[in-house]
Parts: structure tokens; sequence; C-alpha cells
């Protein structure tokens, strides 16, 4: 006997809903592409590649000197990070030793570019949930950053801040001290975003328990950088294999504890005190000397591959490079995004909300899409 | 004057350098001792490891691919090794080898703070078993290496391009493809270029 | 002659554009009120401090090309703003901006009519204006705009619940559904509504935040989520319509908050003698200052608040609002017999 | 006289939105109409001066019920005919019944009517309620009426417990 299925009352086909590659809260040109049923995700397709300019490909064709300012195109909003990721690779491959003052100087940009980039993440995820006046507040902060880059190197957003072996520049008399003023302007106001958001019952109400990740999981989808730690793992490459002069400093990793949005909220904004506290050490035991190491005219690394990896804003920016030590470009250049590895960790962390917390949860993970499709 | 006076030796223009055939990899100095997840790896798989290098602090494996997924699984739940984080996955291509791909594994232990990396070298066509299952974090870094080489990973749940477009022909990161892209056309007269694919795309259709 | 045709007529003219204008300026107060929030100027390239920027908007709006996209629903796509539009302006008839004043010799009524349903006119008329924001939805044949009605109607329809339901306590205080009896009926008591009845004036400010679509409930038109929700497709002065529809709804909440709670266009404490001096200020003042806080309070709250969840916000609506103003109705009935 | 010219002109637009209510192929105009007539009766209600009925008429009709309509006719594909009504000769069988129904109540109302005028029900209640049909709607709601007042409460009361449990999967 063939028993039949209760015919539903009605037809409810799932909503297929295109967000992106053009909407005001996917950052960039993200593109995905969500299955609704009412307003709940059932499924979602992410599609990158709409800023692909094969970044991989140029680089394998210019020398190493000029790659630098091509690694600012990446990650545009944390140029800094890219930089030094991208010198540090190539100065372990040559086996360059690079002056401690250089490092730490290194160090200086490398924090006061996360501070920028978390300030611009902290803006555009509080304006996704619909909070506008933080926004301002944090690119007010932020255009502090980019005047003392602009001071430093002459640019404000693709910086070409650092040279294989040192940098380009010493820093100019008295940045030193605004840097520390600038530490002082940014411990008061980062009370005032905590104000804004931190105990604010409509932010808890809409960050907490959203995508929930836990610690392992978070590992085997590979997420990296604050996205991580929200998950409560204390993976920071600053602490773990720590480059430039990292291992002088005294810092903590903060990590979270329920692997929320709020979490990843709560970590990012400590990261930022954490940030300052680094800074401040630095510029405080800034050692005098040269701020270029032993580099050859011509930068020709011998024959080899190395990854290398440091903590950009975003997670861990790794570089792959493979050598063949007789042209002057690298053979095989590979970047790990952070953004590109933590975007992949967003359909899981979608899947059964609904639209308003998918764009949370874009926000969330803090990507930028240059970086993302290279 | 001599009449037959002997042609002034034209300076040879310089022949380009021959293509590399492959990576160095060379073998650790004597001075370095190998980690103890590497020497349980030599006692568990040895037959899978074909080499093991050492380069300015990275231990990197070469392992046959037949062998791959099970040196993989094992790195990542003995407890000594416990690769629990896949960094990265990536290849490399020398042309002129037989098998032209190095598939490369960055691995990170959470646990222990170390890496490894894990090679395996595959040609145009052959099979590459995907890791998916043991790192899901694999999805997108294997979906970008199969865009960008054309190497033919296996098992992989979602097999597609993933920077290039669906309808994209070849694969750009390949050393033998030209950097400026699929032809000159498309530079210099982007709608001759167009009006050429979709003759050709209505071509296959038929 | 005069008493019954001219004088009305003039009063509807002079209302509707002060109307309008108030609500091109409205916009201009916003962006001005939010830019200090952030420690911005606003506008202020056109006239001094940027206060003829209403008129240049107008004029953009205007010039601007009027699309209809090819597959919407073209006369329900034409409507929609005017439906939305009309029944904002027609509400205004029923708000008393002040007593019979003396003008010209002649005894003057601040108010179009007052009609003895005026309350539940104002309920039902402003219940119409979702028609529009729904078939905007609809007609546009698009799906965020399809999206956005759909939550439009929704979150309408169930606060629609909890102000009428406050509403109803409102009329059990004051034993009559007009609006200038209500206003009469707080100077008797000799104090304002919202001091016996602050339960009611909180959820009917929560209400009116969600009435309005406004923050921290403009899931609507939630441009980080639908991209603008149902006007998306709109352009030019259609879309204006929509968004001074809006602003000429946030006026309207406002005058009814002010009429049913803050005693219209009585001076505060207008049972004091000792607060006398205070009636020098002409009465419409009164009212409309008042109409300003409420509006300004409305503003900040946009600034400085982000916004809820579409489940979120049912949830408050009908699991919180609705029962605590079930119970004041209960309450303040029990009260009213026993007293 | 201008009354009666306002009635009329009312009660012929009135029929003519009825029609295209039930003859518009498109649901969504077809209710768009609905809302129409709708707003035309509560016309008619302040014509004869019982405003509260008709403000009552643009809230729940106009302004509640008829958005739940729309609510169904966007969200529900009715594209294509439930197979029920594949039956060519149903539609009409059944109209014809429900003409049926319509005529036999019409001529059972006017024969009553002329049969007996109904006392006017103002007068009915007594006069003692002063000011304007809102009291006088209301009183005669909870003295004469109360009980078929609280009947038609509960039985809303039931339809809304009942559709709470229809619509949800699991209690």
């Amino acid at each position: 006997m063939k028993i039949e299925a209760p015919r539903p009352m009605f037809d409810t086909s799932e909503l297929v809903l295109n967000m992106g590659p053009q909407h005001p809260s996917t950052h960039g040109v993200l593109r995905i592409v969500l299955r609704l049923d009412g307003e709940r995700v059932v499924d979602a397709d992410i599609v990158v590649g709409y800023l692909h300019r094969g970044i991989e490909k140029l680089c394998e064709n210019r020398d190493w000197s000029q790659i630098i300012l091509l690694t600012d195109r990446m990650d545009y909003v944390a140029a800094a990070s890219s930089n030094l990721g991208y010198c540090e690779t190539v100065e372990k491959l040559m086996s360059v030793e690079v002056p401690r003052r250089a490092q730490y100087i290194r160090t200086i940009l490398g924090e006061l570019q996360r501070i920028a980039s978390h300030c611009l993440w902290l803006g555009t995820h509080a304006m996704d949930i619909g909070a506008m006046t933080v926004f301002l507040y944090a690119f007010r902060e932020r255009e502090l950053i980019l005047d003392l880059f602009e001071e430093y190197c002459g640019a404000r957003l693709t910086y070409n801040a650092t040279r294989i072996g040192g940098l380009p520049l010493d820093i100019p008399p008295g940045w030193d001290k605004k840097v520390r003023e600038f530490c002082h302007i940014m411990d008061s106001k980062l009370g005032e975003y905590e104000t804004l958001l931190t105990h604010n019952r409509i932010w808890l109400d809409r960050t907490k328990g959203i995508g929930v990740i836990d610690g392992p999981e978070a590992i085997a989808m590979g997420l990296c950088g604050p996205t991580l730690r929200g998950s409560g793992v204390p993976r920071d490459v600053r602490k773990d294999e720590p480059y430039a002069a990292y291992d002088e400093f005294d810092f903590e990793v903060p990590i979270g504890t329920e692997g929320d949005t709020y979490d990843r909220y709560l970590v990012r904004l400590e990261e930022f005190r954490q940030s300052l506290r680094i800074i401040r050490q630095a510029v405080d035991g800034l050692p005098e000397g040269p701020i270029v190491g032993k580099v050859p005219r011509l930068i020709k690394p011998p024959a080899g591959e190395t990854y290398h990896a440091v903590e950009s804003p975003k997670g861990e920016i790794g570089f792959f490079i493979a050598s063949d030590g007789r042209s002057t470009n690298p053979y095989r250049f590979r970047v790990r995004p952070p953004s590109f590895c933590n975007l992949q960790g967003l359909r899981r962390l979608i899947r059964g909300h609904l639209v308003a917390d998918v764009v949370a949860l874009i926000g969330s993970i803090d990507i930028v899409l240059g970086e993302v499709d290279r | 004057m001599p009449s037959t006076s002997t042609p002034k030796p034209v300076p040879k223009a310089k022949a380009p350098p021959a293509a590399p055939t492959g990576p160095v990899d060379p073998a650790p100095p004597e001075d370095v001792s190998e980690p103890d997840f590497l020497t349980q790896l030599r006692t568990a798989h040895g037959a899978a490891i074909q080499k093991v290098s050492y380069w300015v602090g990275d231990w990197s494996v070469i392992v046959s691919l037949s062998s791959l997924l099970d040196v993989v699984k094992y790195l990542r739940d003995a407890p000594d090794a416990a690769f629990d984080y896949c960094s990265d996955v990536t290849a490399t291509d020398w042309p002129p080898r037989d098998q032209r791909f190095d598939v490369i594994y960055c691995l990170y232990s959470t646990r222990h703070r170390h890496r490894v990396r894990i090679k395996v070298h595959a040609a145009e066509d052959e099979p590459v078993p995907s890791v998916t299952d043991i790192w899901p974090a694999a999805n997108w870094l294997e979906r970008e290496v199969y865009d960008l080489f054309g190497v033919n990973f296996v098992g992989h749940p979602d097999r597609r391009r993933l920077l290039m477009p669906d309808e994209w022909q070849g694969h750009p990161q390949r050393k033998d493809y030209p950097l400026e892209g699929p032809g000159e056309l498309l530079m210099e007269n982007p709608q001759d270029w167009l009006r050429l694919r979709n003759i050709r795309d209505e071509a296959e259709i038929e | 002659m005069v008493d019954t045709l001219v004088v009305p007529l003039l009063k509807i003219i002079i209302l509707l554009n002060a109307v309008l204008v108030a609500v091109t300026y409205m916009v201009l107060l916003e962006r001005k009120v939010i830019a200090w929030v952030q420690s911005r100027l606003g506008p202020m390239r056109v006239g001094p401090y940027g206060a003829l920027q209403p008129i240049a908007d107008a004029i953009k709006l205007m010039t601007k090309e009027d699309i209809t996209p090819t597959r919407a629903d073209r006369w329900v796509f034409t409507a929609s703003p005017i439906i939305v539009m009309v029944p904002a302006l027609i509400v205004f008839a029923v708000i008393p901006f002040g007593p019979e004043v003396e003008l010209f010799g002649r005894s003057v009524p601040l108010y179009i009519t007052d009609v003895n349903v005026g309350l539940l006119y104002i309920v039902s008329i402003a219940s119409l204006g979702v028609y529009g924001i729904i078939l905007a939805g609809w007609a546009s044949n698009s799906k965020y705009p399809l999206l956005s009605s759909l939550r439009a109607s929704a979150q309408l329809i169930s606060y629609e619940v909890a102000v009428t339901m406050t509403l109803v306590s409102m009329v059990l205080m004051a034993g009559t559904l007009s609006m200038v009896g209500i206003v009469e009926s707080q100077r008797e008591a000799g104090l304002w509504f919202a001091f016996v009845q602050p339960v009611a004036f909180v959820i009917f400010f929560i209400g009116g935040l969600a009435e309005t679509n406004r923050a921290p409930f403009d899931l609507p038109e939630a441009e980080q989520e639908l991209t603008g929700g149902f006007h998306t497709e709109y352009s030019g002065m259609r879309f204006a319509l929509f968004f001074l529809a809006e602003y000429a709804n946030m006026i309207v909440i406002s005058c009814v908050a002010v009429t049913l709670f803050m005693g219209g266009w009585l001076r505060p404490f207008p049972s004091v003698e000792a607060l006398g001096f205070l009636d020098l200020v002409p009465s419409w003042i009164w009212f409309l200052f008042k109409t300003f806080v409420f509006l300004y309070v409305f503003l900040w709250i946009r600034a400085t608040l982000p916004r809820y969840r579409y489940d979120q916000l049912m949830h408050i609506g009908w699991k919180v609002l609705i029962p605590i103003a079930i119970g004041n109705v209960v309450v303040t009935g029990i009260a009213k017999v026993l007293l | 006289m201008g009354e009666a010219v306002i009635f009329y002109v009312l009660s012929a637009l009135i029929l003519g939105f009825a029609v295209l209510v039930i003859s518009t192929r498109n649901t969504v105009h077809s209710v768009l109409f609905l809302v129409m007539n709708f707003l035309l009766v509560a016309m008619l209600y302040v014509l004869v001066g019982a405003e509260f009925l008709a403000v009552i008429q643009v809230l729940v009709y106009a302004g509640g019920i008829v958005v739940l309509y729309l609510f169904v006719v966007m969200l529900v594909n009715l594209k294509r005919p439930p197979e029920v009504h594949q039956d060519p000769r149903r539609q009409a069988r059944l109209g014809l019944a429900v003409a049926g129904a319509v005529l036999a109540e019409l001529v059972a109302i006017i024969v009553y009517s002329s049969a007996s005028p109904a006392a006017p029900a103002v007068a009915a209640a007594g006069q003692t309620v002063e000011g304007g049909n809102v009291e006088q709607i209301g009183w005669l709601l909870y003295t004469d009426y109360l009980i078929p007042f609280e009947v038609a409460s509960i039985l809303l009361l039931v339809a809304m417990v009942g559709a709470i449990v229809l619509a949800k999967r699991e209690l």
C-alpha cells in the first residue's frame, strides 16, 4: 500500500536572495547568494573574485623591492602589516639581520596600523547593526593615525612603509611625542565607544549568541586572528612566533569565552588597549642606531622556499615565497590572506540565522575584499 | 689592412637562463636536530617520506602522493605532532619536470606551536586527494589552487573555480600562462575579443 | 459663510503649507542634530549654516529622473507614494494646536475641526499609511523591497495594537475621544496625563517609534540590510514623497503624544497659580515647543542606538508591550471605578 | 437633496468597485479595490451620521483585515489554480447556489421589514444617553447586546487560539 505524504497547504518555496556584489554591508565586492526560508538563512554560497587582480602572478614578475608596494594593495586598510610581513619573509630567506631600532619602529607602525584597522572595523560593524554614531567616532580617531602615518612616510593609505632589511626613513623629530599623545587620546575615546555599545541592551541582543563557533571547530575551519581568539583560542603570531620586537614587550592576548559576535567584539576592543600598551613600551624604549641592516644593492635571495607569518589586524597573514636564486624576482609568491580564511567560515556562521545577522556576521569577521581576492 | 677581417665577435645575446627544474630542498645540516614528531613520523610512515629538508628554520617533508592522506591524518592526530591548524595550501609550478606541480601544505599546531610543510609532487592530471575531510579549512584553499593551477583535486566537496570566472579558460598562475592574460586582443580591442569569445562559446554549445 | 467656509479653508491651506515646510526643515534638523551628536557640522553650504538646504534638496529631487522599473506594476507603483503621503497629511485635521483665540476680532479655534471620534480618526487614518509601504514593496517587483514590505506590514500591525491599547486607557482617563476634550480634561485634572499614566506614555512612545519606522525599529528601511527597503526602486519626487511622509508621521506622532500626555497647548503645571506668568507665552508656542522636544528625542535615539532585529522587534511588540498595555487598561479601569 | 446625490454617487462607486473586486485578474489589484470599497462604505456611514462606525470600519476592515489579506496574497503564489477547482462546472453550480441564497435573504429582508417596520434602535435603548453616537453604541453594547457582544469576543478568542495552534508547528 502506498501512503501519500500529506500535501502542504501552500507551496512554500525558498527565496533566493542575491546579496551583493553591490550591497552596502558586504564591505566591498563580496557576493553572497542566500537561500532564505522567510528571513532565515537555509544555506549560502559565498562568491568572491570580483577584485581579483592577480597580485600573486604580478609579484612573480616584479623584482623583490617593487613587490612591497604591491602588498600595500592587498589589505588596503592595513597596508603596513602586509609590508612588514613581506619584508620579514624576504629577510628570513636572505638571513638578514634587521637593526633593533628598525624593529621597534616597525612594531610601532604595526600596532598603529592595527588600531587604525580596528577603528575601521568597529565603525563599519556598528554601522551594520545600526549604530551610526560609533562609525564617525571611530573614523575620527583613525584620522589621527593616518596623520601620524602621513608624517612618517607621506602616504595615508598605501604606505610602502618598510624596506627589505629595515626602513626607508627614520622617524621625523617629535613624532614619538605625537604617538604618545595619540595613545593618551585613544585611551579616553575607547571609553566613548564602550559607553555607546558594550552594555547597550540592543547591542547585546544583536550580538550575543550570534554566529557561535567553538574553539576546536574554529581551528579546523582555519579561522585566524581576533575571529579565532573570540572562540577562546589564544593563538596570536605575535606571542607564539614572535617577530619584529614583540618578544621584548609585555602584552596579553585577549580571548573570548562563547565564540559569538559579542566576544569577537570584546576581543578586538581589548586589542585596542593591548596595542596602545605595546606602542607605549616601544616608544619609551626606542633604541638608537641605524635603521637599515646590511643588504646588497641588488636583492637576490639564495634559492629556497620559506613560509613566514605575521599577525595582521585581520589575523595570520603568511607569505610563502620560493626563490630560484638566479633571477631578480621571486619564482613563486603566495600570500595566505587572513580575510580569505575567515570569509570561508562565514557560510558555517550564518546558517540558521536571520538576514540581519548575516550583516552583523560579515562585520564580525572583519574582511577586506582586496585581500580575499588579491 | 687585412682583407679578410674576421667579423667582430658580436656579443652573444645572453641566453635566458633555462627554466629551473625544481626547488632545492636542501637536506638538514648536521648541527640541526630533527624535531621529535618527524622522527616519529619516520617510524610510522617511513615508506611514504621521500625527503626531509630544512632551510632557514623551516622543516619540510616531501611525501609520496599515494600516502598523502595517511601522513596528514597521522600528523593531525599524533599527540606529539597535533597539527590541527592548516595554515595554507598552495602549489608551485615547475613546468620542465614530469610531475610539474608541488602541492604544499603549511601546517601549524596550536598546542605545540610548531610548523611543518608537507609537499607532494603531482603531474598535470594526476589526482591529488583532497584534505578537506581532515581540515575543513582546506576547502577554499584547494579550490583556489585548482582554479589558478589546475591541480586535479579529487574528493573535494565543492570543486569550482573560486577567484576566476566560472567560464575561464586555462589556469593563470601556471608558469606557461602568459602574463598579459588570454592574449593581446583582449587588451587592445576588448570588443573584438568579446565577440570572438562569444562565437567560440556558441560553437561549443552547438 | 465666512465662518463655515473661508476660515476653515484658509486654515487648511496654512496648515498644509506649514506642515510641508516643517517636514522639509525636519530633515535639515535631523541632519544637523545627528551631525552635532557625531561631532560634525552637518550641511553648511546652502545658506547660512545650511538653512536653505531643504530648498536645494527639493530642487534636486524634482529634477531627478523618475524611474519606473520595467517589470514593476505601473499603476500600483505610481499610487504607493501617494497612498503613503495622503494619510500623513489629513491626520492633521484633528490636531489641536491651541484653544480658540481672538484673531482680527473673530474667535478662531486653532484646529481645523474637533470631531467627537478624533482619536479614533487619527488611529484609523494612520493605519492606512501601511498600504503605501506594502504596495510599494510589492509593486517594485524586487526582492529587497518585498522583504521590506513584509517586515513593515507585520511591524505596523503589531505595534498598532499596543498603541491603540494605551489610547484606550487614555480615553478612560479623559472620558472622551475628542482631541480638544482630552486637553480640556487635563486642564480640569490640573495635571498632564504623562504623570498619571507613565506606563501608557512609555508604551505609546516606543510604539510611536515603531509605527514611524524610526530607529531602533527602522527595520523596513534598514539600508545596511535591505539596501533601503521598500523605496529601493524609487527615485526623484516619488522617493521624496516616502521620505516626507516618514517625517510627517513623526510630527503626527509627536503632536498626538503632546496632546494626550503632555497637556497639548497647556503650560506646565496648569493648576499651579504661582506659575501663572508662563501664560504670557501663547498656547500654540507651548504646543510647538513640546512637539519639538519629542522630535528631538526621536533624532537623539536615532543617533545613539543600534537597530533591533526583526524577531526581537516582534517579541517586544507581542510579548512585552501588548500585555503591559492591556494590564494598564485593566488597572486604569479598576482605578476609575473605585475612585 | 445634496445628501441624496452624494448617496447615489457613493452607492454607484461602491457597486462599481465591488464588481471590479471580483472581475480583476490580478489578486493584489482586487484586494486594493476591496479597500476602496470599504473606504466608500465608511463614507456612507459618515453620511448617515454614524462617525464611530465609519472610523471603526476604516480601522478594522481597511486598516487591519485587508492588510492581512494582502499579506497572504503577496506571500502565497496563487498563479496556479488548486486542483479542486479543475472541474469547470463546479463554479457555475456553486455560484448558482450562493446567488439563490442571497436572493432568498433579500426577499426575506424585504418581506420582514415591510411587514413590521423596525423601531429606531436608539429609541429602543431609552433616551437617557446624551452626547455623540460613541456613547450610544457603547451603552447599547453593554446593556441590550451584552450577551451577543461577549459571545462574539469569545468566538474571536477561540479563532485566535486556533490560528496559533495551526500555525505553530510544535507547541
